[in-house]
This record gives C-alpha cells, sequence and structure tokens, in this order.
C-alpha cells in the first residue's frame, strides 16, 4: 500500500464517482477519461506495463473519444433539464451498496486469497509478444476477427439509415435545380423586410 | 355419299357461331351483330339450298335418305353415336326455316332498332336459330333432345327479353315450365326406346330405331293396358309434341308467349319452333304408324295416331273457338297458331306425314307473314297492341295492308290462290276419308270457319273504319320534339316491308306445290311417282269438298264482313257485336274456356298442396328426426362436455391458468428496461458471492 | 490490508460505483460507461491477482486483460454505434423511454 | 558521496574526446545526480531532464516559429519579419528577435472567456493539450544514453500519451460553445483518429524489423555502416514507404498544411482555439509545434536513424546535433510544404487516409515481412519493390477512381 496507490486509487475512483453522477455528459466522460487514465496509473503501479499504455492507447485514446462522439452526435452534450435518474434509482443505488458490502467482505475475510510475491515479476513486451505469438496465438486471431466484426457492424449500424438523403462528397454540395432565380425568390431569402 | 351430307351439321353451326360471336363482342357492335346473324342465316340457306336440291330428282325410287353418324359419348361398353339425315322432310324444313328466318331477322333489324338490348336479342335469335336447325337434321332422338331443349331455352329467354315487364317475366317461366311436362314425356319416350331397340338413331341402314328391324321388335312386347310398346313410346314422344306445339291441354303457354318482341313470336311461335312439334311426330311417324293394318287407301290407323288426330281436332275448334273473342292483335294470331297446328296433328294422324307437313310449310310463311304484319301495325301503332284501338290503318299504312290481306286470305283459306286454300283443303280431304270417324272432318270444317270469320273481324278492325286511337293525339304537341316521328300510324320502313312483301309472295305462290292436280309436294316427300293430272282436281269428292270448304270460308268472310265490316265500332269502349249479342258465350271465349282458371283451380292448387304436404313432411316429420338425431347428438356432446371439462381438463386448466399468471408475473419483470434487469443481475451477484463464500466454509 | 486486497477493495469499489451508475442513470451512453466501468474492475482484479499471485511468468492475468481491453473496445464501438442508430430512430437515447421491447 | 563523483569523473576521463563531447550533458546529470541522496535520486533526475526539455525545445520552438514566418516570407517573395533586433542598438539580428515581443505580447494578453463557455473545461484544454505532448518527449532519444526514461514499451507510450491530445482538442472545441470551434474539433479529431491508423501502421515495420518497442534498441539497430553509409531504414524499399506514409501522418497529425482544415482560417477561423486568446492561446501555439517536433523526433528514430550520423566519417559530430539538425531540416521540408501546398478537402482528406495509405501500410507491413525473412539481398530488394510499386499503382488508380470531376456550382449562403 504505497502512498501512490493511494493517491492514484482515491483519483481514479473520486473521477469514476464524478463521472457516474455528473449532470452533464461531456463532463461525465471527461471524469471518465480520468478514470481510464487512473486506471492506467494503477496497472503501471502493478507493473503491467504494457497494459498499462495499452489501457491509455485504447480507452483514453479511442473509446473516450467514441463516447464524446457519441454524446455530440446524439445532440446529448447540453445539461439536461429534465431528471437525469432513471426511475427506481434508489434501488440501484441499494444493490450496488449491497455488492460492494459483500464484494468488500468477501475480500476482506476471504482465506482463499493467493500468497502475495511482493518481487516484481517480469513482464516485458518481448515476454508478451512471445506468448501472444505462442500460447495466445489463437485468441489473438479469434480477437483481431472479432474487431473486423465490430468494426464492420458498428458501421453498419450507424450508416444513415436508407431512403435518408445522402451527403455528397466533403460538403461540396452540388445542386443541378437550383438556379439564383429560384433560390433568391424562395420564401426562406425573403425574410428580409422584417 | 354426297358432300353436302357430310357437312349438313354447317347449317345449324353457322348461326351457333355467330351467336357465340355476338355473346363475346362488346355491346354497342350493333351492325356486326346483325351482319352476323343475317349472314349466317343466309349461308344456312344457300346450303340448304344445296341440301335441297341434292334431295330433287328422286321420284319414283322412293324417298332420297342419306345419314351422317359418328360416336361421340361411350355409355358403359356401347357408343352412342349422333349423327344427322338429309331427307325431304329435314331439306324441306331447312329451307323453310333458314329463308323464314333469313327474313325475320332481317325484319327485326328495323322493328329492334330502338332496343338497348339489339346485340342480345340477335345473339338469342342466332343461337335460336342453331338449334331449330339442329332439330331439323337430327338423326338421332339425343341429339334432337338437345337442340330440343336449345330451342326451348332461347324460346324462354326471348319470350322473357323484356323481362322488366313482370308479364313477360311471367310468360316465359310459364311457357317454360309448360313445354317441360311435354319434355318429360320425350324424354321418358326417349328412354325407354333405348331401352328397347338400344338405339336413338332414326335411320341407321336398317339398324335405326324408326326402321323395320327395330319396329318390328317394339311391335311384339305389348306394356299395360294391351297398349303395344311402339305405341306408348310413340304417345310419350308425342306428349313432347304437345308441349312444344300447344296442343290441347297444353296449349295455354303460347298466347302468354306474345309478350316476347313481334319477330320472335313470328319465328318461334309462328313459323318454326311450334312446328317443331309437328316435325318431331312427322319425324317418328314410322313409329306412330307401326303395327297398322294395311289400307288400299289413305293413311294407316293407329292407336297413336287416332289420338293424334282427336288432340288435333280438338285443339283446332277450340283455338279458334277462342280467338273470335280475343282483342289483342297478336293473341288472335297466337290462338290461330295453336288452332292451326292442331290442323296440322289432324292432317298427320288422318292423312301422314306429307298432309301435315304441306300445312306446316304454307302455314309458316303466312303465319309469319300475318305475325310481322302485326308487328309492323304495331311499330306504327307505337306499340299498340289492342284491335279496338285501331282501325283504318288501310290508309295509313298500305303496303303493310295489302300484305296482311294476302296472310288473312291464305289463313282463312281463300279459295284458289292462296296456299292455305289448299293444304287446308288437302286436310279436311283426308280427314273426310279417315275410316274411324268424321268428327274430326267436321271440328276441322267448323275450325275453318272461324278462322274466317275472327280473321275478317280482325282485319276489319284493324284496318278498316276509322282511327280509334285518337287519345293519344291530344298529347301530341308534348311528345312531337322528343320522338322524331307523330302520334299518327306511319307505314313501316323498309327493311320491314320488304321481308313482308317477299312472304306474301310465297303465301301465294307455295300453295301450288301441292294441289290435288300436282301433288308435287305429296310425291316429293314419299318419293313417290306423280303427274300433272288436271282431272283430279275435278274429281267428284274433291271438287265437292273443294266447293263446301269455299262455302264455309265464304261463309266465314261475309259474316265476318257483315258483323265487323259494315258497321264498324265508333270509340274503342264500344262492346263487341257478339258480346252484345250473347254476353254469356263472347265471355267464356274470351276468358279461354277458363283453361287458365282450371288449371289455377286444379292443378296449381294440388300442386300446391304437394308443395305443402312437402313441405309439412319436411319440417315436421323428416325435419322431426333430424332434430331428435340432433338433440341426441348435442345431448351425447353436453355428456362429453362436461366428462372433458370436469374430469379431463380441470387439472389440465388450472395447471395452464398457473402458467400463464406466471408468465404474467415474469412478463412484468421484463418491462423492457435494461436498467431493471442490471439491477436483478446485481442482486443475483450478491447471491452468487453469498452462495460461494458459504459453500466454501461449509 | 494488504496490497492485494487494497487493489481488491478499489476494483470492488470501483464495481459498485459502475454498477450504480448503469442502473441509475436515464442516459444509454450513461450506462455504457458504468459497464465500461465495471469491465475495467474486472481488468484491475486480473491485474492484481497477476501481479500478487503465484505464477506471474505465466502473464495469464495481463493476457487476459489485453484481451478484455480489445473486446472492451469492439463493444464500446458497436455499443455506441447501437445508442447513436436507435437516437436517430426514437430521437432519444434515454432508457426509459426506449421500451419497445418490453415484454 | 564523494567517491561516486569521483567515480563519474573517472569514467569521464577514459573517453575519447568525441565521446567526450557526445556524452557531455550525460556525465553532467550523472554528477549532479552523485550529490543527490539516493532516495531523491529519480525525482532530481527526471526535474533535470524535464527542465532540460523545457528549456531546449521551447527555445527551439520559438526560433521555428521565426524561421517560419521568414522562410514562407521568402518563398512568397516578400521580406517577413524583420524588424526586431536588441533593443536600444542598431543591431537587427534580420529580426530574428521577434519571437521575443511575439511571446511577451501572447503572455500579457487579456483572457478572455467567452460567457457561454463552460470555464472549467475552457481552461483545462490547453493544460490538457500540453502535457501528454511533453510526456511524449520522455521517451525519445536525443542522443545517445539521452533518453529521459526508456520505457520498454516506448513507442507504444508515445503513441498512447499522443492520443490524449484528440481529448484536447475536443475540450477545447465543445467548451468554447462556438460552432467554429465545435467543427474545427471535430474536423481535428476525425483526422487525428484517421492517420494516426496509418501513422502507427508504419511504425509496426520498425517494430517487426528491430523487435522491439524500445526506442534505444531501435536507433541503436540503424547504427552500423555499410561502404560508409548508415543502414537507415528509410534506406530499404518498406523504410522508404512507411517513411513517406509516416511523414505524411505526421504533417496531418500535427495539423499542418494541406492537412489544416482544423483551422482552416476561410473556413472556420481558427478552428477549435477561436475562442482562445492570450496565455492559453500562447500554450495551444506551443503545443501543436512541441508535437510537431515531437512526432518529428519519432520519425528520425524509427527511419532516419535517430541521432546517428548519416555516413561514418560526420560521427565524430555529437549525436545531438545530429537529432536536432535532422529534426530541423524535416521542420523546414514542414515549412516549405505549407507555403506550397494547397488545402485538401475533407473528402480527399478522408480518402487518401483510408483508400490509400491504410492499404499501402498494410502492404507494407507484409513487405516488411517478405524483407525480413528473405536473405539474399538483391532478391528481396527486388520483390519488395515491386510488391509496393505494384500496390502503389493499384492504389493509386482506385484513388483517383470515383472523382467526380464536375463543373463546380456554388450555392448561394442562405
Amino acid at each position: 500500500m504505497s502512498p501512490a496507490f493511494i493517491i492514484i486509487a482515491f483519483v481514479t475512483l473520486l473521477a469514476a464517482a464524478s463521472a457516474m453522477s455528473l449532470r452533464n455528459l461531456v463532463h461525465a466522460a471527461l471524469a471518465l477519461t480520468v478514470t481510464f487514465a487512473g486506471l492506467a496509473a494503477l496497472y503501471l503501479n502493478l507493473d503491467a506495463q504494457f497494459v498499462g499504455f495499452a489501457q491509455i492507447l485504447v480507452y483514453v485514446g479511442a473509446v473516450a473519444i467514441l463516447i464524446v462522439f457519441a454524446i455530440l452526435l446524439t445532440r446529448s452534450g447540453d445539461t439536461p433539464d429534465q431528471a437525469v435518474l432513471a426511475p427506481g434509482w434508489t434501488y440501484g443505488i441499494a444493490v450496488s451498496a449491497v455488492v460492494f458490502t459483500m464484494l468488500g467482505w468477501a475480500v476482506l475475510n476471504s482465506s482463499a486469497l493467493p500468497k502475495e510475491n511482493s518481487s516484481a515479476p517480469a513482464a516485458t513486451v518481448k515476454n508478451i509478444g512471445e506468448a501472444l505469438m505462442s500460447k495466445y496465438v489463437l485468441p489473438l486471431e479469434i480477437i483481431g476477427l472479432l474487431l473486423t466484426a465490430a468494426m464492420i457492424g458498428a458501421v453498419i449500424i450507424a450508416l444513415r439509415e436508407p431512403g435518408k438523403t445522402k451527403m455528397d462528397d466533403g460538403g461540396l454540395k452540388i445542386d443541378k435545380t437550383a438556379t439564383p432565380s429560384a433560390i433568391l425568390n424562395s420564401p426562406s431569402s425573403s425574410g428580409g423586410h422584417s | 355419299m354426297i358432300w353436302i351430307v357430310k357437312n349438313l351439321c354447317l347449317i345449324p353451326a353457322l348461326p351457333l357461331f355467330a351467336a357465340g360471336i355476338i355473346a363475346v363482342n362488346k355491346q354497342p357492335a350493333r351492325k356486326l351483330a346483325a351482319t352476323l346473324a343475317i349472314g349466317s342465316m343466309a349461308l344456312g340457306f344457300l346450303l340448304s339450298l344445296c341440301a335441297f336440291s341434292a334431295t330433287l330428282g328422286h321420284h319414283g325410287e322412293g324417298a332420297f335418305r342419306e345419314v351422317f353418324s359418328f360416336p361421340w359419348i361411350q355409355f358403359g361398353g356401347q357408343w352412342m353415336d349422333i349423327g344427322w339425315v338429309l331427307d325431304p322432310l329435314t331439306a324441306i324444313m331447312l329451307v323453310m326455316v333458314t329463308f323464314v328466318g333469313m327474313l325475320i331477322f332481317i325484319f327485326s333489324v328495323g322493328y329492334m332498332v330502338h332496343d338497348k338490348n339489339f346485340m342480345r336479342f340477335f345473339c338469342f335469335l342466332a343461337l335460336f336459330a342453331a338449334g331449330m336447325l339442329g332439330v331439323v337434321i337430327a338423326n338421332n332422338l339425343f341429339l334432337f333432345f338437345v337442340s330440343w331443349e336449345i330451342v326451348g331455352l332461347t324460346s324462354y329467354l326471348l319470350i322473357g327479353f323484356w323481362y322488366h315487364k313482370p308479364s313477360a317475366a311471367a310468360a316465359a317461366k310459364k311457357a317454360f315450365i309448360t313445354t317441360r311436362i311435354g319434355d318429360l314425356g320425350l324424354l321418358l319416350g326417349m328412354v325407354w326406346l333405348y331401352a328397347q331397340t338400344g338405339t336413338l338413331n332414326f335411320y341407321d341402314h336398317g339398324k335405326g330405331c324408326l326402321e323395320a328391324t327395330a319396329l318390328s321388335q317394339m311391335l311384339t312386347h305389348v306394356t299395360i293396358g294391351g297398349l303395344g310398346v311402339s305405341t306408348a313410346i310413340g304417345l310419350l314422344i308425342f306428349l313432347g309434341a304437345v308441349g312444344k306445339s300447344g296442343q290441347v291441354p297444353l296449349h295455354v303457354w303460347l298466347p302468354d308467349a306474345m309478350e316476347g318482341p313481334t319477330p320472335v313470336s313470328a319465328l318461334i311461335h309462328a313459323a318454326t319452333m311450334v312446328a317443331a312439334g309437328v316435325f318431331l311426330v312427322a319425324r317418328v311417324y314410322p313409329l306412330m304408324a307401326a303395327g297398322a293394318a294395311p289400307v288400299e287407301h289413305g293413311a294407316p290407323v293407329t292407336t297413336a295416331l287416332t289420338v293424334v288426330t282427336w288432340i288435333g281436332a280438338i285443339t283446332a275448334i277450340f283455338a279458334a273457338s277462342i280467338a273470335v273473342a280475343q282483342n289483342d292483335i297478336k293473341r288472335i294470331l297466337a290462338y290461330s297458331t295453336v288452332s292451326q297446328l292442331g290442323y296440322m296433328m289432324m292432317g298427320l294422324g288422318v292423312g301422314g306425314v306429307a298432309v301435315g307437313m304441306f300445312h306446316l310449310i304454307t302455314h309458316a310463311f303466312f303465319k309469319a307473314l300475318l305475325f310481322l304484319g302485326s308487328g309492323s301495325v304495331i311499330h306504327g301503332c307505337h306499340e299498340e297492341q289492342d284491335v279496338r284501338k285501331m282501325g283504318g290503318l288501310r290508309k295509313y299504312m298500305p303496303i303493310t295492308f295489302a300484305v296482311y290481306a294476302v296472310g288473312m286470305l291464305a289463313l282463312a283459306g281463300f279459295p284458289l290462290f292462296f296456299s292455305g286454300f289448299w293444304s287446308k283443303d288437302e286436310i279436311l280431304h283426308s280427314a273426310h276419308g279417315w275410316s274411324v270417324s268424321h268428327v274430326p272432318f267436321y271440328l276441322g270444317c267448323c275450325g275453318a270457319l272461324f278462322t274466317a270469320f275472327y280473321m275478317t273481324r280482325q282485319v276489319a278492325l284493324v284496318f278498316f273504319g276509322n282511327y280509334r286511337g285518337g287519345k293519344v293525339e291530344s298529347h301530341h304537341g308534348h311528345d312531337d320534339h322528343s320522338h322524331g316521328h307523330s302520334h299518327e300510324p306511319h307505314e313501316s320502313p323498309a327493311v320491314m316491308t320488304v321481308p313482308l312483301i317477299i312472304l306474301a309472295g310465297f303465301a301465294i305462290l307455295l300453295g301450288f306445290v301441292g294441289t290435288p292436280a300436282w301433288p308435287w309436294f305429296d310425291g316429293y316427300l314419299t318419293g313417290e311417282e306423280f303427274k300433272f293430272d288436271f282431272s283430279k282436281l275435278t274429281e267428284p269428292g274433291t271438287l265437292g269438298l273443294m266447293l263446301a270448304s269455299a262455302a264455309i270460308v265464304f261463309t266465314g268472310l261475309g259474316l265476318g264482313w257483315f258483323l265487323y265490316g259494315k258497321r264498324q265500332r265508333k270509340t274503342a269502349d264500344e262492346k263487341d257485336v257478339l258480346e252484345a249479342a250473347q254476353p254469356a258465350i263472347f265471355k267464356l271465349l274470351e276468358n279461354k274456356y277458363y283453361v287458365d282458371e282450371i288449371y289455377e283451380a286444379t292443378v296449381i292448387r294440388f300442386n300446391a298442396f304437394a308443395a305443402w304436404l312437402c313441405d309439412f313432411a319436411d319440417q315436421w316429420i323428416f325435419g322431426g328426426a333430424v332434430l331428435l338425431v340432433k338433440y341426441i347428438t348435442v345431448g351425447l356432446a353436453w355428456l362429453y362436455r362436461l366428462t372433458d371439462e370436469y374430469f379431463v381438463n380441470l387439472g389440465f386448466d388450472t395447471g395452464c391458468e398457473a402458467l400463464r399468471q406466471g408468465g404474467g408475473g415474469l412478463s412484468k419483470l421484463h418491462a423492457g428496461r435494461v436498467q431493471t434487469y442490471l439491477r436483478v443481475i446485481g442482486v443475483a451477484l450478491v447471491a452468487l458471492i453469498i452462495f460461494l463464500i458459504w459453500g466454501r466454509k461449509a | 490490508m494488504s496490497p492485494l486486497q487494497g487493489c481488491l477493495l478499489v476494483s470492488a469499489l470501483l464495481f459498485a460505483i459502475g454498477l450504480a451508475g448503469a442502473v441509475t442513470r436515464r442516459h444509454a451512453i450513461l450506462t455504457l460507461v458504468g459497464i465500461e466501468l465495471m469491465l475495467n474492475a474486472a481488468n484491475l482484479n486480473f491485474i492484481a491477482f497477476w501481479r500478487y499471485g503465484a505464477h506471474p511468468e505465466a502473464l495469464t492475468g495481463v493476457m487476459f486483460v489485453i484481451f478484455s481491453i480489445a473486446i472492451a473496445a469492439a463493444e464500446a464501438a458497436v455499443g455506441l454505434a447501437l445508442i447513436i442508430a436507435v437516437y436517430r430512430h426514437y430521437k432519444t437515447s434515454n432508457l426509459d423511454e426506449l421500451k419497445e421491447l418490453k415484454g | 558521496m564523494s567517491d561516486k563523483i569521483q567515480q563519474v569523473f573517472e569514467t569521464f576521463k577514459q573517453l575519447n574526446l568525441v565521446d567526450k563531447v557526445d556524452q557531455l550533458f550525460v556525465m553532467l546529470k550523472q554528477l549532479v545526480l552523485a550529490g543527490v541522496p539516493e532516495a531523491l535520486q529519480p525525482l532530481v533526475s527526471a526535474l533535470l531532464s524535464v527542465t532540460l526539455i523545457l528549456a531546449v525545445f521551447p527555445g527551439i520552438f520559438a526560433i521555428v516559429t521565426i524561421f517560419e514566418r521568414k522562410g514562407i516570407g521568402r518563398i512568397q517573395n516578400r521580406y517577413g519579419p524583420n524588424r526586431v533586433g536588441i533593443p536600444f542598438t542598431k543591431i537587427r539580428l534580420c529580426g530574428f528577435g521577434q519571437f521575443i515581443p511575439d511571446g511577451i505580447k501572447s503572455l500579457t494578453k487579456e483572457d478572455i472567456v467567452p460567457r457561454a463557455a463552460d470555464k472549467v473545461v475552457h481552461f483545462l484544454a490547453p493544460v490538457v493539450m500540453l502535457i501528454p505532448v511533453l510526456l511524449a518527449y520522455a521517451v525519445l532519444p536525443f542522443g545517445r544514453n539521452m533518453t529521459v526514461s526508456d520505457f520498454d514499451a516506448g513507442l507504444l507510450f508515445f503513441f498512447a500519451v499522443g492520443g490524449a491530445v484528440e481529448l484536447s482538442v475536443f475540450m477545447a472545441g465543445w467548451s468554447s460553445h462556438n460552432k467554429y470551434s465545435l467543427l474545427g474539433a471535430m474536423r481535428a479529431i476525425a483526422q487525428m483518429i484517421s492517420y494516426e491508423i496509418p501513422l502507427i501502421l508504419s511504425a509496426v515495420t520498425v517494430v517487426m524489423i528491430v523487435g522491439s518497442l524500445k526506442l534505444a534498441d531501435i536507433v541503436a539497430a540503424q547504427n552500423h555502416y555499410t561502404f560508409g553509409i548508415a543502414h537507415w531504414y528509410v534506406f530499404t524499399p518498406w523504410g522508404l514507404v512507411g517513411f513517406i506514409i509516416f511523414f505524411i501522418a505526421s504533417l496531418a497529425e500535427s495539423n499542418r498544411s494541406p492537412f489544416d482544415l482544423p483551422e482552416a482560417e476561410s473556413e472556420i477561423i481558427a478552428g477549435y482555439f477561436t475562442e482562445y486568446s492570450g496565455f492559453k492561446f500562447a500554450l495551444f501555439f506551443l503545443g501543436e509545434y512541441l508535437g510537431m517536433f515531437a512526432i518529428i523526433g519519432l520519425g528520425i528514430t524509427l527511419f532516419l536513424g535517430g541521432w546517428t550520423a548519416p555516413v561514418s566519417f560526420l560521427a565524430w559530430i555529437p549525436s545531438y546535433v545530429w537529432f536536432v539538425a535532422k529534426m530541423l531540416a524535416i521542420v523546414f521540408v514542414f515549412i516549405w510544404i505549407r507555403a506550397t501546398l494547397p488545402r485538401l478537402r475533407m473528402d480527399q482528406l478522408m480518402n487518401l487516409a483510408w483508400k490509400f495509405m491504410l492499404p499501402l501500410a498494410l502492404v507494407n507491413i507484409v513487405v516488411a515481412g517478405i524483407w525480413h525473412f528473405m536473405t539474399v539481398d538483391w532478391q528481396r530488394w527486388l520483390v519488395c519493390a515491386a510488391i509496393i510499386f505494384g500496390a502503389y499503382l493499384v492504389l493509386g488508380r482506385g484513388l483517383m477512381r470515383n472523382q467526380k470531376l464536375g463543373k463546380r456550382i456554388y450555392r448561394y449562403a442562405e
């Protein structure tokens, strides 16, 4: 229980709590980013360098960005006026509290925890790479396939629904029907007299 | 075999195709419909002339007869043949039907020009022509019957052509049902005949049912009441003829059939269809005459022919007397037709085929002429049919008057120059020589008197005196602009008058082919040698009869002229002369001897009673049985249901209900809220942790 | 309290926070975020057990977390794409308004 | 303690002259560290390194801004800044003192925060921008033995912290509550994510060949010579292609022309930092340039041999000089490109990244594998060059196809 661990853990948990309780979704997402970064720091603290960097690369660099994009695309960026908590949230809090109590009690009282090994294990990139390429090559391939499938799936799901207007390439609208006079005479452009 | 025999079926097939094409065409193709119908009839007429010419020139060597048959349908192990025959009887009928039919078709174009169902009319007419020609050419009772029924169907359709008129619809129904009674006899006869001889072919090179082998076989059998089988079959078939030809007692439909358009009346109910009954008797004449004792002079005498004679004679006088008291121009003609058909039957019975058929042919022409003439009159008088409201039409419609007078004189049997005289005279001559009884002869003479009388009455009322339909003229101003013509009677257009003139010509000329001096017709039909012998005309018996007949006719004409021509009635409502003299008799005649009422009181009431009886039986006896069965079944079903519900299903239902409620409860958990699910998972996690810890400690 | 227990407690708390957020917030994205947090808590457990466990040279925990991160990335991508698609269709991303799948 | 200092001096004395110059800074740091207690050594070491980086690279940034302005001016046939010299003298230094008043001006200007802005995020954005950029310098080998913290997974660390820049861009763009800011941020993030993939994939080839993510190892692998010419990876087919991809992607990553859509003045004012002024603006400016330097440094390390000399006879020049020289050379190319090429359109930008560079980078990885496993030198040259050239032709043809080159019809502003 080094002081660094305590500080990092505290920051991480605080950020997580803010991420779950802030009203503004963007703030929540940013707090979530801090949580991810804190977790990465915890991994580093636990001598898992590669995992820590991977955590930052994936979560901070990609998932957080995805989340803020999703927030903006669902127009949820502004602080909502109505309730942010779902109906029945008290039950949720209670369930969470019970879960934490049980887990904490189990952690503190369990006799099944392994004997602690205080020396830092060697988890160099080379070791990890060799393990990935030998023992874990099949899972690696499967994960690769899964990621490809997820990417295609996400693209297809988030595609514009068929029948809606498609953007022309690059915002350059080629409008063949609109002549200058037609636009000048259109009702939307004749609002100048007001 | 001559080609025309093989292709004889073309004659009915042509109008049949015409009818089909008209039927599938779009409605307003009037010109096409008329052209097709008339064209098919014209072609049929030409073919008929070919057929006719083929049958000529065989005098002295027996009647010409060629048949063409082919197997059509298999009954068990036997093939039913159908086919056609070409003999003088067929040929003369073909010529008559196609020619008269063609003229009437042409007339119809003018008569029906304002009708919006023009197409339908010609379709039916063509179909009728096909059926009628089928009847004529049939060499097979089966084909004959099919065509016969087509004819009956079209008759029904055409009588009810103006089906929006209730009277027309009722008349159509009446005609159909009444002829059905006769057709039932025909059908029975047919079946019996088939059972007896195993064939329905009339002539089949010695194997047909009208040929010696079959006839002699039939003669050996005797049925109920000592009747010969051939006689019984002949009478049954004759029943069909009675129905179709309007003989007593099945004559009631024919006057009512005048509700149809006048060309229909002319074609179907005067010239051709009603003659089909006569033709049937003529066709099966060998059957009727089978087993007759050979006589050296005159026609053979059998039970069947005796019945035919009596029925014919009674019908002749009966209908003629009714005609005296009728006021509807077409009804008078209708009763006249019935009466003349009776003459034909009588002629067949007493004089053989040639006598009856001669009158049939001549009658066809002059009665068609009269009907068409009456149609022209009706058309000219704006659909007025009551003779009392006519009068003086001679001035308005000279052509119609001329041809009508010809027809009337022919019908009345004006001596020497008109066909009716010769044909009727031959019938009376034969009746006079009939060996069984002289009553038919006297009845015939009486009928002739009546005929001359009522025809004179009709012509006098229609064409002489002043026009009495004056009431309509007060509305003159109203309808003048809406109608193209005024309300005065007017002459019909050429398309109507030209057929009339042609028919009138034939009504005069046709008589000379069958005079006693030159009995060409007789020879033609029988194939016997004959020669022109003017002296026959002056033979005492013949001459005497002719003189007597002429005297009767003149008496009738004079009486008619005296009663109606000289002293014209002034108004339409005035009482008839006869009515004024003998109201009771007149009323009896006017009401057609109350035959319809008698039928109403007896047959129809009996029928209604039978129907009620059947209904009663159906409702209470059979229905009661069914109800009983039903209640037994329902009771059993109740029992089953109770067992099922309270013993078998109770546990199952309870289980189902519990399951359903459980499902309902579970579906509340499945509220579609992800977070609820997550909460449940959280609780489950807690449970899992507790279980793991507890399990480890245990 | 040993370091392992500390890690596990932090992980448990993180898990509880994630669960609470996922269960209580209305917005679908935040529910997804809560799930991500729970996943991260599990990852932390793996790392902690690997670090203090008996056979660190086997690298099991590290490997598990690496794969878990990859799967979490895929899950986030698909999940967010779903949320965007749902938003396009229903014009809302509040979970209590999305009850079409109700039983 | 003094014996430790003594030991350092002893080590230094044993080096030859070239190495003495080369290792001067390393030895100085060890000297200082020898003088502090054991417990404080990591902290002091870090502080020293950070201080050096914070001193050197912003200085280079200052000089480069002047270079850029004058260079572009030169290319555009004008003077550029040429007035500011040493105050109170007539010495003008060709205007190279311009950065001092610019800096003073930036730091003293009024800090304006829009009323609608999300104040906290608005404030944090430039900080979040700068921190990962500076963190990235931790793993760059500036010279022989001159790496602040030579992680085992150094390359991964570099890319990981690089990803955080996007977050800061988002924060800046979103918190400003300005549509141009948000548009700029979105453009920047889309562009950065798109180009990060070819960037990393092109770096993967080097990792494959070297077998290590440690940047010092990568430089060491390039630090030998044949016929006096260094074995830089840019001199191999896959390395050349990798370097070009990396170069283009780094242009895009640092939002430099022709990929400067996120801050396209003519379209969206200044992009995500439109609403920034004063010190925060300066921080963004600084962060951008430092990020550029960092990524150039990485490119040098991966493909251009890092701090090694291109030819063996120039190896006497100190390693850090080589590093800075190479960096400045590439910065010059950046400036040159900025002054020369027009801006891309958004779709062209995306097409280039996804349809051309990404497949080419993937092909390049295969080619690197082939290079690794083929032993005969001329054969692998031939095969690799052929594959890459074929892929280039096919992909280039594909990129040119489907272009709707029609007459432009402008929509009127509504």
